[in-house]
């Protein structure tokens, strides 16, 4: 009937921009509302296997001393059995992979349900998991991807190539997911089927690292039946059918989403210990974070610093920070007045409170940022640094505008519109920190709006400023859709500031064109300067994503993932905190009877 | 009787109408994502590319940057969403829905809304009962206790106790109490679990309590009174005089004919809470009817707002309905009269 | 509308030769103290203006204990408790005086107007008045408060005053069906006086008492519900409320390590919320007004 | 003589108030044979309710209490203070003025008057309820069966009051203290009322208490009378001797006060002039002398005490009427035109005929 297919529209179209947001900054910080999608396939042009980038960047750091890490010990002896708990920040619209946006709580929910094509090991090289090989063409205009043979979905049908195909087609064809999906393929025969269990992909552009695209969402696989069902009844998105170790046996919205071990599962139950995995909603994390200490949760996943600290100090808890999770920052809509002309967005740097950020938001669990990365990592520029705290500057620059502009002054202070999202009390806060900084030069006006909202508003160029958290992603190429010319313009741009810079451009383009690791790192160096100079944003701190865990919680990060085909047994040690994101059907429970 | 019933069904129709439009009204006074999305592609159009597109003269793929953002698309989220009809119009299907027992879909996580209210309700009503159970019964004992000796010592430290319980916000004793038993004593559970009704029963009492403290004064504070009144009644010197034992005259006889302002302000806070229990339920993590209206509110989610406030209006017009039969229950002469 | 309001009548109990211990009625030194905390109250949010108190920018560290330089020690934020809590004494109060006057003045009026007319004016503003109550109260004010972008310390008054409308009206109404059967009224109305003249002239003084009772005892409800609103995260944007900073300070690890920021707001608030319970419970009983159901 | 079934001994009863202690009896004394009928006479504010209600612990707490009451050997005030059971009720009990608002209107008749019956003699409900109808018949109330499960508003007034007097006889108490058991009812029925009460008395050998303000009720029905005046008992005696012989000025107000002394009144007293004294503070004469027509400057500086033949005919006066004292007091008023304390007094239209 209209009304429901509408609503669905309506919802798609909301999820679409969320499938483009790396962001979860605004709200990352309270509750993580955060929608993150990073691994938009690009036409990166990193060759499969030669991918030696140590970008792994969301690990468990060591560069806090804070910071513990549960490290699996040898001696160390699985149990069989027990009950997970763990905490995350929102609720997920959904858990169909080819059309509900996932972010970190629907990861947490999802990768126990659905194997991925493919993953990262711990030195952030993807391996194929699901699929068996992954192979290119000479020029990488197209890859076929043949997965492992005799996989059943947890509905019984069977993993091949019209599965892969299925899943494909139905994501290209969703208003949400095809947005990131439909500018890599052409209109027309973008797969083919080869065999049973093969499927190529054609691609418009070459690219070298087509697999690293689906070792998230789009790689996840769904049964075809399945989602023929869902199609139909779109109820059926709460209630997925994977190939996964855990099976979907409940799930209670804004409650808890409960899973168990699927006793069929194609690489064996030996290692599945975990009876049941219990997946609790929690949009207040400090509370959260508490009920580890109460002993009703054994991992809390969390970006809000309270938490985090209220983690630290619990005894028997230890936590797992990465700092290389992304960038808080603020922005600046350079496509419409005050911010258009170069001296307000300086004036507005000068007067923020960085300072104040890392004092009172951050709270020192995470650092000052100068630009989009880490100082710990290769593609950091070391010169480039991030100004604030400097207020005596931004008095003659708001003088000189606003005898420019007197229409966009008042009280010779430039007025703006400070848009966040909410309701928060982080967010409250950081909207107080920054007002304070800012309000002896700008006649600011609030505008609180519901994640949703202030997501599209922000998109489609509806703001002036805006707090945001973005960046992060492994391999710099994925940055490039928040950088380049093509989406700074149309109803959604990526670019949010809407700055086009056509040396920019360049830059990008000949860093998806080379895999000169030295020649990259400098574009990416040269182009974190430019950024800093045309002051789109104002960084804040470096984000951190924390998983806090019971000490009887074991083996976070020493889980694997299947070895090539033929030798499976060879396991693959995985990525540990990807942003927020971890499997867990190699955990134990040292404690479980 | 039955022109009673008559009565009240009528007065719920209309509380209805009343309710369901003012809410219609207000959420769509709201801004919603779909309004600002068709907004920003107006604004992007002002060369009249989609008419060109429309009139078959442009292709599409090429305009207004991406494809969700194209012509075709607006036109079909507006044309699905009706949103060229006027208000009335949309509110008169809305009612056709409902009348054929169509609740709709949450705009968000497209569930039916009815079976969204399926799983809430049931939790907001086990706390509002709970609630009321702990209200009550502190309140019945507390009340008599006072008025048994009223003006004398317990009743005036428990004056002003009931004073002091009326004047905590909710909000701030839940914030208390949940740090206290939750986390301190680690007595209760911290959020709503709901493995068998023993661990609901727990993980709700501390919201129950919550609610019930200040609702407990209210209660207590109306019986007495009315208590006070009510033994002065020469029935009540008659039961003495009779040498019937005070607890038999305060329970048998008193508390009865005491009870009208308790119940008719029993059934309106019982009411109330069907749709007060918001702010708590948002505290303690409980999936229950107040949570899911706040969200639904906040992401401007029409079908549920709309469903789960006509929901809770009639609870509040039949939970009053059975206030008025108790006070026949009450007082027989309401009964035959 | 629906038999709650039917007027209750007393039982006279049979005291006989029994001595009235219906003391000489007086307010009681509980209430004056009550209004001079009250006053106290609403003297520094009328002054604080030109107070040394600010919410702009950090007055001390993060989360600092209670100390000379910062009596209720400084929130998350830095900025100090106390200034806070007097700034927000200013929303608070103007919130609840002003929700409280708008429901009295529309809700008065309608009542009133109800009670007076009777007949079929009194069954369409008794509609009024139930169908306000039957829905559920903070939705309303959700609903209303959503509806606007930005919202104001008026918003979020009329927001409440919308919502004092009905208790107050059906007050005013009961008040107004007994006063209209008495003497005075009936004298005027024979004497031909206009119906506005015996209203504002005869009934309004009348009912005007019952309703300050309420109004105080209404004001600290919406101030209450300003303070649910905050904790929804709905309440004035920008601005401070003690509900805003009870809320900002509520988290388990806040209250655990910095009580304060939590704790003085919440006092404050529960003294002045007493204290207006109090006193209004201290005039209507002075004026022995009945307690009323709402 | 044996000891009287009732004993009342100097009781005074204070309550204190924040206006100050009120002297509501003051020093009362009587007796009661078994069997017999005694009735307490006086306006509203005389104390006579308040004494009753001492005799069956019906006073506040605040209430302060001297004096002694015996009742059939047993100290009523000790019982009141150890919370006995089954002393009220079934020693002695009470039936209030108003029907309509002593029986409890939430419960039906029969269950009211069952539960004393199961409380004191621990009878199962259903006898209890059958013990209920047959009291029910006693007191003459037609098609018991059917009130008993009646609630009280769907009877009429007199009818209520047999179901009231049914209830305080359920027990066979020894005493029952009436308190103007007519004053509420149908003016036709007050009579069926007292008449019925006063068979009930004799058949079952019961004492009673009949407190009115009606001197005419007393009349023909009680076996002496006491008159109260501001918590004082002012004259006390047989009901015959008062009639005829009466004393103190006040009694003999209040049957001057009785146009047709023969039938019971069914009209209020006449007021007899000026208003009862507060009792908080009470000025040291005699209480009645603002009110009399025989108050001579003495009765301003004291108060009488009690005189005349104990326990036969008592009187508090300093010039009691029917005596020369109090003829020669009355002349002297009269001839002045006022009394002691500056009442006017003028001579009776006619001479009294007693």
């Amino acid at each position: 009937m209209t009304t429901r297919s509408t609503r669905a529209t309506m919802a798609k179209l909301l999820a679409v921009l969320l499938a483009f947001t790396l962001f979860a900054a605004a709200c990352g910080d309270d509750g993580g509302e955060g929608a993150e999608t990073d691994d938009v396939p690009t036409d990166a042009d990193d060759v499969a296997g030669q991918n030696d980038e140590t970008g792994d960047a969301d690990f468990g750091t060591d560069d806090d001393p804070d910071t513990e890490t549960t490290e699996p010990s040898p001696e160390d002896v699985p149990v069989r059995g027990g009950t997970l708990r763990v905490g995350v920040e929102a609720e997920t619209d959904g858990l169909n992979p080819t059309s509900n946006n996932f972010a970190v709580s629907a990861y947490i929910m999802g990768y126990p349900i659905f194997d991925p094509l493919f993953y990262f090991d711990q030195d952030g090289n993807w391996f194929p998991w699901l699929a068996e090989t992954a192979t290119p063409s000479a020029d990488f205009m197209s890859w076929d991807i043949k997965v492992r043979e005799g996989i059943l979905f947890h509905d019984g049908t069977e993993l091949n190539a019209a599965a892969l195909q299925a899943n494909f087609e139905t994501a290209i064809t969703d208003p949400i997911i095809s947005l990131a999906i439909v500018p890599s393929y052409p209109p027309e025969n973008r797969t083919e089927v080869i065999d049973e269990y093969t499927l190529r992909y054609n691609l418009i552009r070459p690219n070298q690292h087509f697999p690293v695209g689906l070792s998230s969402q789009l790689g996840m696989v769904a049964s075809a039946d399945y989602l023929a069902a869902a199609a139909a009844e779109e109820t059926l998105n709460q209630a997925p059918i994977g190939t996964g170790p855990y099976v979907l046996v409940d799930r209670d919205q804004d409650n808890v989403t409960v899973l168990e071990r699927n006793e069929n599962y194609w690489r064996g139950t030996d290692d599945l210990h975990l009876d049941r995995i219990e997946i609790y909603i929690n949009t207040d994390t400090a509370i959260a974070a508490e009920q580890l200490g109460t002993d009703e949760l054994d991992v809390v996943i969390t970006s809000n610093p309270d938490a985090t600290l209220t983690a630290r100090g619990i005894d028997g808890v230890s936590t797992l920070e990465g700092l290389y999770s992304g960038e808080d920052f603020a922005m600046m809509n350079t496509s419409k007045p005050p911010f258009d002309d170069i001296r307000a967005r300086q004036a507005l740097t000068f007067a923020t409170d960085r300072e104040g950020y890392l004092t009172f938001i951050a709270q020192d669990t995470k650092p000052l940022a100068d630009s989009m990365y880490h100082p710990d990592l290769k593609w950091n520029n070391p010169d480039v640094v991030q100004e604030g705290n400097m207020p005596e500057l931004a008095a003659p620059l708001v003088a000189d505008y606003c005898a420019d502009v007197p229409e966009m002054c008042n009280d010779g202070k430039i007025n703006m519109e400070l848009q966040f999202s909410g309701p928060s009390v982080t967010q409250t806060r950081i909207m107080d920190l920054l007002e304070d900084g800012w309000q002896d030069y700008f006649n600011i006006t609030r505008d609180l709006l519901p994640q949703d909202q202030h997501i599209i508003q922000t998109a489609t160029g509806q703001w002036e400023v805006v707090t945001w958290r973005q960046f992060g992603a492994v391999d710099p190429d994925n940055e490039v859709v928040w950088l380049e010319c093509a989406t700074a313009t149309g109803v959604i741009s990526l670019n949010w500031p809407k700055y086009c810079d056509e040396r920019r451009d360049e830059l990008l383009f000949e860093q998806r064109a080379t895999d000169d690791e030295a020649r990259r790192i400098a574009i990416m160096q040269e182009i974190q300067a430019d950024m800093n100079a045309a002051y789109t944003y104002i960084f804040f701190t470096h984000a951190n994503w924390t998983f806090a865990i019971q000490d009887d919680v074991r083996n976070l990060c020493g889980q694997t993932g299947p070895g090539p085909a033929g030798a499976e047994d060879e396991s693959i040690t995985l990525q540990c905190n990807n942003q927020g994101r971890s499997f867990f059907h190699n955990v134990w429970l040292e404690d479980a009877s | 009787m039955r022109q009673l019933i008559l009565q009240r069904l009528a007065l719920l129709i209309l509380v209805m109408f009343a309710v369901t439009i003012a809410t219609f009204a207000s959420i769509n006074l709201s801004d919603t994502p779909l309004k600002n999305f068709i907004a920003a592609g107006a604004e992007l159009d002002t060369n009249g590319h989609c008419d060109a597109i429309r009139a078959g003269e442009m292709d599409d793929t090429q305009q207004l940057g991406q494809n969700v953002g194209d012509c075709e698309y607006i036109d079909r989220i507006k044309a699905e969403n009706n949103l060229d009809d006027d208000i009335f119009t949309r509110y008169g299907s809305w009612l056709g829905d409902i009348a054929s027992g169509d609740l709709g879909t949450s705009t968000t996580s497209r569930l039916e809304v009815s079976s969204i209210l399926k799983d809430r309700l049931p939790i907001t009503i086990r706390l509002v009962v709970m609630t009321q159970i702990i209200a009550i019964g502190v309140a019945v004992p507390w009340g008599l206790a006072a008025a048994y000796r009223a003006n004398r010592g317990f009743d005036r430290v428990s004056t002003f106790a009931s004073f002091g319980l009326l004047s905590i916000p909710n909000f701030a004793l839940a914030v208390i109490l949940l740090y206290i038993f939750g986390i301190r004593l680690q007595w209760f559970p911290t959020r709503y679990s709901n493995n068998g009704w023993y661990d609901e029963l727990k993980s709700l009492f501390i919201p129950a309590i919550t609610l019930g403290v200040g609702l407990s004064a209210t209660y207590q504070r109306l019986l007495r009174t009315d208590l006070i009144t009510t033994l002065q009644d020469d029935f009540v010197h008659m039961a003495r005089a009779k040498g019937m034992p005070d607890r038999h005259i305060m329970y048998r006889h008193a508390l009865r004919p005491s009870m009208f302002s308790l119940v008719t302000v029993f059934g309106v806070n019982t009411g109330a809470l069907l749709g007060g229990t918001l702010v708590i339920e948002t505290i303690f993590s409980i999936p229950g009817v107040g949570r899911e209206l706040v969200e639904a509110v906040i992401r401007t989610d029409p079908p549920v707002v709309m469903a789960f406030v006509a929901v809770i209006a009639a609870g509040f017009v039949i939970i009053n309905f059975l206030v008025d039969l108790l006070y026949g229950w009450l007082d027989p002469r309401v009964r035959s009269s | 509308m629906s038999d709650m309001d039917a007027e209750t009548t007393i039982v006279g109990a049979d005291v006989d030769e029994m001595p009235d211990d219906a003391v000489e009625k007086e307010l009681g030194i509980g209430f004056w103290v009550c209004i001079g905390w009250l006053a106290t109250i609403g003297l520094v949010a009328l002054l604080a203006p030109w107070l040394p108190v600010t919410s702009d920018g950090a007055q001390g560290g993060p989360r600092e204990a209670p100390s000379m330089s910062h009596w209720f020690g400084t929130d998350a934020n830095g900025r100090s408790v106390f200034d806070l809590t007097i700034l927000g004494a200013r929303t608070s109060l103007a919130v609840g005086l002003f929700a409280i006057i708008f429901g009295m003045v529309v809700g008065g009026s309608l009542g009133i107007v109800a009670g007076y007319f009777k007949g079929k004016v009194d069954a369409v503003i008794g509609f009024i008045f139930f169908s306000l109550l039957s829905f559920p109260q903070l939705v309303l004010a959700l609903l209303i408060v959503n509806a606007f972008d930005q919202v104001s310390l008026f918003t979020v008054a009329i927001t409440l005053g919308i919502l004092a409308v009905a208790p107050v009206g059906r007050l005013a109404r009961a008040a107004t069906l007994v006063f209209a059967e008495r003497e005075f009224v009936l004298a005027a109305k024979v004497i031909g006086a206009k119906h506005f003249r015996i209203i504002i002239r005869e009934l309004l003084p009348n009912v005007l008492i019952p309703m300050a009772a309420l109004g105080l005892l209404g004001m600290g409800v919406a101030i209450v519900a300003e303070g649910g609103l905050a904790f929804l995260g709905l309440s004035v944007d920008g601005g401070e409320s003690w509900g805003i900073t009870i809320n900002d300070g509520r988290q388990s690890r806040d209250l655990q390590e910095n009580p304060w920021v939590a704790m003085f707001p919440i006092g404050v608030m529960f003294l002045t919320i007493l204290s207006l319970n109090f006193a209004g419970d201290r005039v209507r009983e002075y004026f022995d007004v009945r307690e009323t159901a709402f | 003589m044996a000891d009287p079934q009732l004993s009342v001994r100097d009781l005074t009863v204070r309550f204190p108030t924040t206006r100050g202690t009120v002297q509501a009896v003051n020093g009362v004394s009587f007796e009661l044979e078994q069997g017999q009928m005694l009735g307490i006479v006086g306006e509203s504010g005389s104390g006579k309710s308040v004494t009753a209600k001492t005799l069956m612990n019906l006073l506040p707490r605040t209430a302060e209490i001297e004096g002694s009451v015996m009742f059939d050997g047993q100290d009523v005030r000790q019982a009141a203070a150890d919370g006995r059971d089954h002393f009220w009720g079934v020693e002695m009990t009470m039936v209030f003025q108003d029907p309509m608002t002593s029986l409890n209107p939430v419960k039906k008749c029969g269950e009211q008057i069952a539960e004393t019956i199961r409380y004191h003699l621990g009878q199962s409900k259903s006898e209890a309820l059958a013990m209920a109808e047959d009291l029910l018949g006693q007191v003459g109330i037609p098609e018991p069966g059917k009130r008993v499960s009646q609630y009280p508003h769907e009877l009429s007034g007199g009818l209520r009051q047999r179901v009231v007097i049914a209830m305080a006889l359920a027990c066979q108490p020894k005493l029952l203290i009436a308190d103007e058991p007519t004053t509420a009812v149908d003016v036709t029925v007050q009579r069926h009322i007292l008449n019925l009460l006063d068979s009930l008395r004799e058949e079952r050998g019961m004492s009673m208490i009949l407190i009115t303000h009606d001197l005419g009720v007393a009349r023909g029905r009680c076996d002496d009378v006491a008159v109260m005046y501001a918590g004082r008992i002012v004259e006390r005696s047989a009901t015959e001797t008062l009639f005829g012989d009466s004393r103190h000025p006040y009694t003999d107000a209040l049957l001057r006060s009785i146009p047709r002394i023969d039938q019971p009144s069914h009209t209020r007293l006449d007021p007899i002039p000026g208003r009862p004294p507060e009792l908080i503070n009470p000025p040291v004469q005699c209480a009645y002398a603002p009110r009399c027509r025989y108050a001579q400057p003495d009765c301003l500086k004291s108060i009488p005490e009690a005189q005349g033949v104990e326990g036969m005919h008592e009187f508090a006066c300093h010039h009691p009427a029917n005596t020369d004292q109090g003829r020669e007091a009355l002349a002297a008023n009269v001839a002045a035109g006022r009394n002691a304390s500056g009442m006017p007094v003028a001579g009776y239209a006619g001479t009294g005929g007693f």
